[in-house]
């Protein structure tokens, strides 16, 4: 398939237009190229403004998410205006901007089961920016059933991973990893903490991925694991076999069944509260009221302040010189932002000081603000 | 033998380093998962994938002297 | 040198606060310091991007180029309506937007040897964006007499090359390639023809490798040259040794050396014409008049056109296989948009044909539309 | 000897190809250089740097067997 190039194109696209790889046949399949980006987050935001850029003739975006003040350190595509409005409508904007004789569709929802495989059918390459298990394996097992390849890139503090699945009877995600970590072990990805620039190393490479599936040059990176650390800059390449029962598992499911699929639960994030944890309104109940003490992990500056007469603060990077302050015959409740330092802290007491009178907030303060 | 494990993403917080040089009995990749959670325990609960010379390989295969490990988690974030 | 974080600081930069490796001191490392992009360009707009994003307190941009539609292929700080007006003031408008928190001063000016020493001096780390050896041989040389670390990237086609040099003493760009290559070999890059995506892939990686030095986390790819291939996604590190006499060939230069040398001259790029090569008003002065053959290699899209009863166009791809068309008694003048195809033809036909009646418009039909 | 030849940049416009297998006598750089430029005689108007085993090493120093070289033109783009 191909579209014909415009006097426009033609000087717009003359850095492209004038290579051999690419001429104008190949400028031809960029402008034909249909692409949907999943998440218009850290990753998707320089995929889309180099795909964007390049002419890719068709570029839908998928994100229910509005933008706040943090994702502004390495989402690129948006500024402090934007805070509070959906990522993909936004983002749609400023790509308009950029290139106004393309086509950019925004889908200002949530992907789910119900919406995604009639939704990947209208596209011909889908790039995976989502922050989460629960909706990777949900795109990865769409992109099967749809026989869409997907450009895979995610990223972990100053780390980064970039493959091709799908492509071309490749491996899938599933072959890499059959099934998600274990329920609790990791929480939300977005809360870890990342270095602003990585995403923008990543989604570049998952653009360029893209590219060359379109332009059918090169070498796609389809059976092999690109991983890389920007804090040592180094690169290295692991290859994946196709692991067939799980690509058959999944191709296996009729429209219907993975309709009512419920990867949220498959990924462990709709858990029960384990014995270890408690929600916003139990420790609310607790405060000022029972002979309890509740830990407040966070650093001064951390918002909501959370205050009671049994309420004490002491940060995570005191506790390691401070253990001894735990060791009490009360329950203590720990309390911390997102839910991700109460749980090292509780695991490191349990494992390392058999302190097991120790119960945490789950979802952290972030939770205790929504509900409060 | 002598192995080079390279350690990624959330396993370095367990291991508290991302390289290591590893003296110990020829091994395969099952007996080498059961000697990295002996030495770091915490490991138990995570989820990892470990690569030999750039390759997933057979769970009973014995790994080579000198081999270069990659254990990797998986990581979701974007 | 730090300064303090505000209260929006703590919140927009929460992702690097909330890591060990940069934390509340690495983030007002960030904000303290004062990092110069040489160039808006390919490299430049990444790499600016995510310097704002990341919080770098104070931003210069050198850049005295005008936005050209050709740019935004792949020139993502940069929308259509920004054509024909300065580069370095549409940087630093579209940063503020992004990050309107931070200093971006824009530099609408040439780097020439008389402004770099001083400007260099306001700042702690110059990335270099530039894209000609020219202003690369000149940025090294003054990034060595000032002592400031240099962020390196350079590309080409489907390829790209990272480094950083003068850090903590180690190698300068003039260890890897103490002469730049020979006059008349290397035409304006620019016009050759690249990748979209590649110069973010390698800005976005000089923006890593600035923050490194800044944080001082890491290693920093100082005494190493990263080599990249977009077709292939192979990186591989080559070393780079000090050569200490052409450090100190550059050390030795006075402020008043310095500004008199002739880093165009250096770079061959002030060359008269050679034997081989016509300029655009000798050709002009020809057409319809003398019995020559003047043979344009364009494509048909390529504008200007160019008429002529002793024109003819045989394009580049054609040539190949229709070698005899040039055995001719006659005169031939070879034509093409920025004289490099007119150039590789002749050396072509030269040493693998043995024709040498043939001379080339140098500069191609760019030089000629310009004088018109 | 046989040596792993990698092209890089404008060179691979000279060599057609940006990966080859070399058998030829025990060389040292400079016999390398010398004899990629009598194998591509175009290559000789340009500038390139020659690494062996991912270094610059002096002229002089002959290469082992089974190396991997480098050819490296200098390339300005941004």
């Amino acid at each position: 398939m191909s579209e014909e190039l415009t006097r426009n194109d033609l000087k717009r696209y003359n850095r492209h237009v004038i290579l051999d790889e690419v001429g104008l046949a190949g400028q031809e399949k960029i402008k034909a190229a249909k692409v949907l980006v999943i998440g218009a987050g850290g990753l998707g935001s320089p995929a889309l403004q180099y795909l964007a850029a390049a002419g890719v003739g068709t570029i839908g975006i998928v994100d229910f998410d509005y933008v706040d003040l943090s994702n502004l350190q390495r989402q690129i595509l948006f500024t402090p205006a934007d805070i509070g409005k959906n990522k993909a409508v936004v983002a749609s904007e400023r790509l308009k901007q950029l290139n106004d004789s393309i086509e950019i569709i925004p889908y200002a929802e949530r992907l789910t089961t119900k919406n995604a495989l009639g939704l990947f059918q209208q596209f011909d390459i889908i790039v995976d920016g989502t922050d989460n298990f629960s909706t990777r394996y949900l795109v990865n097992d769409a992109a099967l059933l749809t026989g869409k390849p997907l450009v895979y890139g995610s990223i972990y503090k100053f780390q980064g991973q970039i493959s091709v699945f799908n492509y071309k009877n490749g491996p899938s995600y599933r072959c890499l990893f059959p099934e998600p970590p274990a329920p609790g072990t990791i929480k939300n990805c977005s809360e870890i903490g990342v270095i602003g620039v990585l995403p923008g190393v990543i989604g570049t490479q998952q653009a360029n991925e893209a590219l060359k599936i379109i332009l059918e040059i090169g070498e796609v990176q389809s059976g092999k694991l690109m991983l890389y650390d920007a804090l040592t800059a180094m690169y290295s390449t692991i290859n994946i076999q196709v692991a067939q029962q799980e690509i058959d598992r999944v191709k296996a499911m009729s429209q219907q069944d993975f309709e009512l699929m419920d990867y949220d639960l498959f990924c462990g994030i709709k858990n029960e509260l384990s014995e270890h944890e408690i929600d916003a309104n139990t420790l609310r109940s607790w405060i000022d009221a029972i002979d309890i003490r509740i830990i407040d992990l966070r650093e001064e500056w951390e918002e909501p302040a959370l205050e009671g007469t049994n309420v004490e603060r002491i940060t995570m990077n005191a506790i390691l010189h401070q253990i001894n302050r735990f060791i009490t015959e009360k329950k203590v409740v720990l309390v911390c932002q997102t839910g991700i330092r109460s749980n090292q802290v509780r695991i490191l007491l349990e494992q390392e000081h058999q302190l097991n009178n120790i119960v945490e907030l789950k979802g952290g303060m972030e939770s205790y603000d929504k509900k409060g | 033998m002598t192995y080079s494990i390279y350690y990624f993403g959330k396993i370095t917080e367990h291991t508290n380093c991302n390289y290591e040089r590893l003296n110990c009995e020829l091994s395969t990749v099952k007996g080498m998962k059961e000697a990295l959670l002996k030495k770091y325990p915490t490991l138990r609960n995570e989820t990892f994938k470990i690569a030999v010379n750039k390759n997933f390989i057979d769970e009973e295969i014995l790994i080579a002297n000198d081999s270069e490990i990659a254990v990797l988690p998986p990581f979701a974030g974007g």
